[in-house]
């Protein structure tokens, strides 16, 4: 059985990945072997530190969860230091995950990053944009287009954008950064959510609205994955409530090249590597020789 | 390596109102430190995240921990029969500095050593490991713990204390009011206090600790995702001293925590 | 306690109903008594039969479900004759919810429940508009706007708009119908989603896509509420996986005036029922009075 | 009214690979026909949809299920243990038309009269608690039964057949091939026929019938989500006869369902 993968130009063992924002390097490492994955994919990184949002930033809710970490990093010069600095040894690929409010912010950790071990480069563009009232970049094909043209001008590394779930038609901002030379898109990021304490009469999050993940969303996922792979010819990271190995299958017959786990990750920490046994399990029940023989299998 | 074991409950047991006390057997817990706590993976497929629950008392087979039960996952554990299953991790956090091996000022040698260990409510739990820690340490341990209404714990505090004072809100048993303010009006002295309980009591302690230049550790609770340091959910304030004089930074309570020093704590933040 | 609230002009006894397409007047009224409900909500009826979607038209998601019904419906003729000549006689108010592909089939319907005993209309703007190629009406605030306006010219009962929860900014289009005269929006629809089975490796659902409810969608219903409310003034029927009536008085909390019930109806029949008790043993315990002290009482 | 009652598991037994058969103790069940279905309401909150399954047999105070462990509900329900809690519906569906009350064919009385109930697979449950009331309206009943591999159920229909002719695909037992090969190599012969299977069965047998004129009834399997009619989600189509000639429409299983006749089911659609 081969599971390797050529995602935007970068050959990974497998195709299985952390999602952004729920790995970290040490910490995780303390549950599982990093080693056995195809890619880390690390927190969102800024050009400077970000304190991100008070607390409660966690509730639950039913199959799924809410957050509003609101980005909290260390800035980039930190961040290259002690995560990356630590990570590279490892045989694992790292992608880095970069958040921004301006474009040139985005750019200023784009061009620090290019000096380092990163493999490619996340741009998680479902951060608000400051000079247009917090509109998230994601959300507007011309911003999206933009921030990609932008960084794709400086990256030496591939630019995979991070895409939200919260637009009306996601194949647009898909098509948008393709036609600005992304090497790769993910989705999904976390759909806006908000919930209330009943019995304290107030909203659950410090900053009342947060972002949905885990299993309650995949459907939602699945759908976009479906649906920008009929619509773009770049590579697809495919996420969103990815619990085992057979829900990754299911993005993959659904077009996605490689997968990310994310709030798994936090229902059971060895989640990450679970999840690729089971699905090399799947592959072997299915006789499936190569992560293109998953989908090949699938005819809609 | 941390793990996620599947333990055995001993019994499950109530012992005040809302308030349960179970024991867990489980081989391969490690070296548990007093003040670290567990998470604890529920059966309702509904709620996904993990419970952080102190651990109450050890041996080399068990964990004993004690809880209230607020919600579902409280109230699903309160139904766990002798001989279940239940999902455990291995200690998370770093529990109280008495190893002397951080932080300067503590020392492993609690010899001659007076120390309240201080328990608000369900924070009264990691008070008993706690104290049977300091004790084995050499120190001789008083506890004060306050309740809104009905104590638990009180004897299990007493193998260890060689006194316990009780508080509650009501009065209905021992001092009336809260755990600092019974160390107040008793004139309860110490080298050094240990807490766990709400923010105020905490904070109040941290107060009564700095106004006599006493150390205080006080262990912190915040709403949690993952329990072990992967997903900064649980960040909570603390000053820096840096070149540039005070600095506010963020801690994760999970790992970097849940303890931390009382003067250290931004409370106001 | 008062449970009455007036909505859109009408009086109902409780806040609440029964969601669009998981109540069968018959049916449903075999497990309770309806006449306990504040309100019924029919399912969608066009002006002519619609056959709806092959099957299987049903999956199961983690904490949710995905229906590609497809709004089978018999039509305004069969469904006056049938559903709305049974309902009369109940001490319930009836809603009837209508489906149209171009905004002459919209009217039609109306102008058929114009006669009928239903005490409001609720339009279905998430069908797809064939005259536009398929895109949801409920997608471009401009459709949105030219459907509201088309059929409060010749409505005689109040007209509630069902948003759908698929944009990019929801506020944009409940103001756009409110500026064209709506009485009233309820939100949320489904969610666009999908599911593959990965042993027969194809969609589960004929339709291949299908609309995503119950409780894994409450946080981002109740999130859309809660946006609803701080951008229009007309009133708001919330729903979207409420299971409880604490689930109810988060939607009242979030800024809903009266609540649905669907999917919970799937998972339990008596559920409508249950949750209006739910939700005055909830009001008991806090001591409300009335629906209006919930909403009074919570601070963001 | 319609109810969800909770029962009680009186035995919960593997009686062939991957098939179980489960006695659920409950009274209020009301009547009860043979074909009709109840949905049963699982404990994993993951899983939302209630999983529809034949009676198989009933009693006074009881119901008894047959099911395959196709997923993850009919795999919750294989590890209840007796005396454990199960939440069941009362029967739902229309179940075979036996009393002569409905469509002018039928009749109540089958004195005299010969009968073949045909089950394929995990569609041979229902035909046991069918047999049983066929019989004791005086039909001679004779069981025709398929299976992949292992056979189930045999002794049970025994007690109501005359006969009980079993079929496996590979020939293991009985005869190989399928039931309705069967039929028509042993010249099963009837004065009308019940079914319940797979769906490529089903049709092979209603071609059968309508070749001889026979009535044959035949219980269509649909993936549903209430069960109860109120969610438009389980249809099929059948052939009606208006005034304008056939007109093809859509009835739900769950409702109208999930038993019709074989020639009605517009097997083609
Ligand atoms: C480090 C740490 C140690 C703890 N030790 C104990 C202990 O020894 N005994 C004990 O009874 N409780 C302890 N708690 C609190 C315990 O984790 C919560 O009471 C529990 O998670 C509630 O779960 P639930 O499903 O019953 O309630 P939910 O229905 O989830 O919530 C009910 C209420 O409980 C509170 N809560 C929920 N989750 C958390 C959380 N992760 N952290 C803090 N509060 C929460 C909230 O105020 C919420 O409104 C500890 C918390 C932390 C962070
Ligand atoms: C009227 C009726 C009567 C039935 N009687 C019996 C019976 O007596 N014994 C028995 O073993 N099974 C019976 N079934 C099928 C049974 O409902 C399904 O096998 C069961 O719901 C599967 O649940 P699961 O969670 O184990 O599987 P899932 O994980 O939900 O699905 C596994 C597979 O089972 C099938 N399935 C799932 N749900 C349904 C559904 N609602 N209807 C049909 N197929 C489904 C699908 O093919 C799916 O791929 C009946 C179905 C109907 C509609
Ligand atoms: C606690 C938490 C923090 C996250 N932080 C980030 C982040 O920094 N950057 C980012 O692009 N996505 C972030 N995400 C989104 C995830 O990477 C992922 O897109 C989303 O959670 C859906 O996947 P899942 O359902 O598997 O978690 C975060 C998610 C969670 C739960
Ligand atoms: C089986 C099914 C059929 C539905 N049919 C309709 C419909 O005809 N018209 C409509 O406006 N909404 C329809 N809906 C959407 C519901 O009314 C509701 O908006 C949605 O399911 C969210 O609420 P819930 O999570 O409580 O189910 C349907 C939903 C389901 C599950
Ligand atoms: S709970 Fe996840 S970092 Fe502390
Ligand atoms: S399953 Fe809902 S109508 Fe049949």
């Amino acid at each position: 059985m081969d599971l390797s993968v050529d995602f935007a130009g970068v050959t990974l063992k497998n195709p299985v990945t952390t999602a952004s924002g729920t790995f970290s390097a040490r910490e995780s490492g303390e549950f599982y072997d990093i080693n056995e994955l195809g890619a880390v994919i690390t927190k969102g990184v800024a050009s400077e530190p970000w304190a991100g949002n008070p607390t409660p930033r966690i509730a639950e809710t039913y199959g799924g969860m809410l957050n509003a970490v609101g980005l909290q990093n260390p800035g980039a010069v930190a961040f290259i230091e002690q995560e990356i600095s630590y990570l590279k040894d490892f045989d694992t690929r790292i992608i880095a995950n970069v958040a921004g409010r301006t474009i040139e912010e985005y750019c200023s950790v784009v061009e620090m990053l290019n000096e380092t071990d990163v493999a490619m480069m996340e741009i998680n563009i479902s951060c608000p944009n400051v000079k247009k009232g917090g509109i998230g970049f994601g959300t507007d094909p011309r911003m999206a287009a933009e921030v990609t043209k932008a960084v794709k001008a400086i990256s030496r590394k591939p630019i995979i954008i991070k895409l939200t779930p919260n637009v009306t038609d996601i194949t647009e901002i898909a098509k948008a950064v393709e036609a600005e030379g992304a090497d790769g898109v993910s989705l999904i990021n976390t759909l806006l959510g908000m919930k209330i304490d009943t019995q304290r009469k107030k909203p659950v999050l410090a900053n009342i609205m947060g972002g949905l993940s885990g299993p309650a969303v995949k459907p939602v996922a699945v759908r976009m994955v479906y649906q920008v792979r009929r619509a773009v010819n770049i590579p697809i990271m495919g996420l969103g409530g990815i619990m085992t190995g057979e829900d990754a299958a299911e993005f993959i017959m659904a077009g996605a090249d490689i997968i990310s786990v994310g709030t798994a990750a936090l229902v059971n920490p060895t989640a990450p590597v679970d999840i690729l046994q089971e699905l090399k399990l799947y592959m072997q029940e299915q006789g499936f020789k190569t992560i293109a023989d998953i989908r090949g299998a699938f005819n809609a | 390596m941390k793990k996620i074991l599947t333990g055995n409950v001993i019994c499950n047991d109530q012992i005040a109102n809302d308030i349960y006390k179970m024991q867990i057997s489980s081989s391969h817990m490690g070296t548990i430190r007093a003040g670290q706590f567990v998470n604890i993976y529920l059966e309702d497929k509904s709620l996904l995240l993990p419970r952080p629950i102190s651990i109450c008392d050890a041996d080399e087979n068990s964990i004993t921990i004690v809880y209230k039960v607020v919600g579902k996952g409280t109230k699903e554990l309160s139904a766990y029969k002798t001989n279940e299953k239940v999902r455990v991790s291995t200690p998370l956090g770093n529990g109280y500095f008495i190893d002397g091996k951080k932080f300067g000022g503590q020392t492993d040698d609690y010899k001659g050593k007076t120390v309240t260990v201080v328990g608000g409510g369900i924070g009264v739990p990691p008070m008993v490991l706690l104290a049977r820690k300091l004790k084995e340490k050499g120190a001789q341990v008083t506890a004060a713990i306050g309740f809104q209404e009905e104590p638990f714990l009180v004897e299990e505090l007493g193998k260890y204390c060689s006194e316990v004072y009780v508080a509650t809100d009501n009065g209905t048993s021992g001092f009336q009011g809260n755990a600092v303010q019974m160390i107040r009006e008793k004139n309860i002295c110490s080298d050094e206090y240990f807490s766990c309980g709400p923010k105020v009591m905490l904070r109040a302690l941290s107060d009564f600790c700095a106004e006599k230049d006493i150390p205080c550790q006080v262990s912190l609770e915040e709403r949690m995702g993952c329990g072990y340091g992967a997903c900064v959910g649980c960040t909570c304030k603390v000053k820096v001293k840096t070149e540039q004089g005070t600095e506010i930074q963020q801690r994760g309570v999970c790992k970097h925590g849940p303890v931390f020093f009382g003067e250290e704590v931004a409370w106001d933040e």
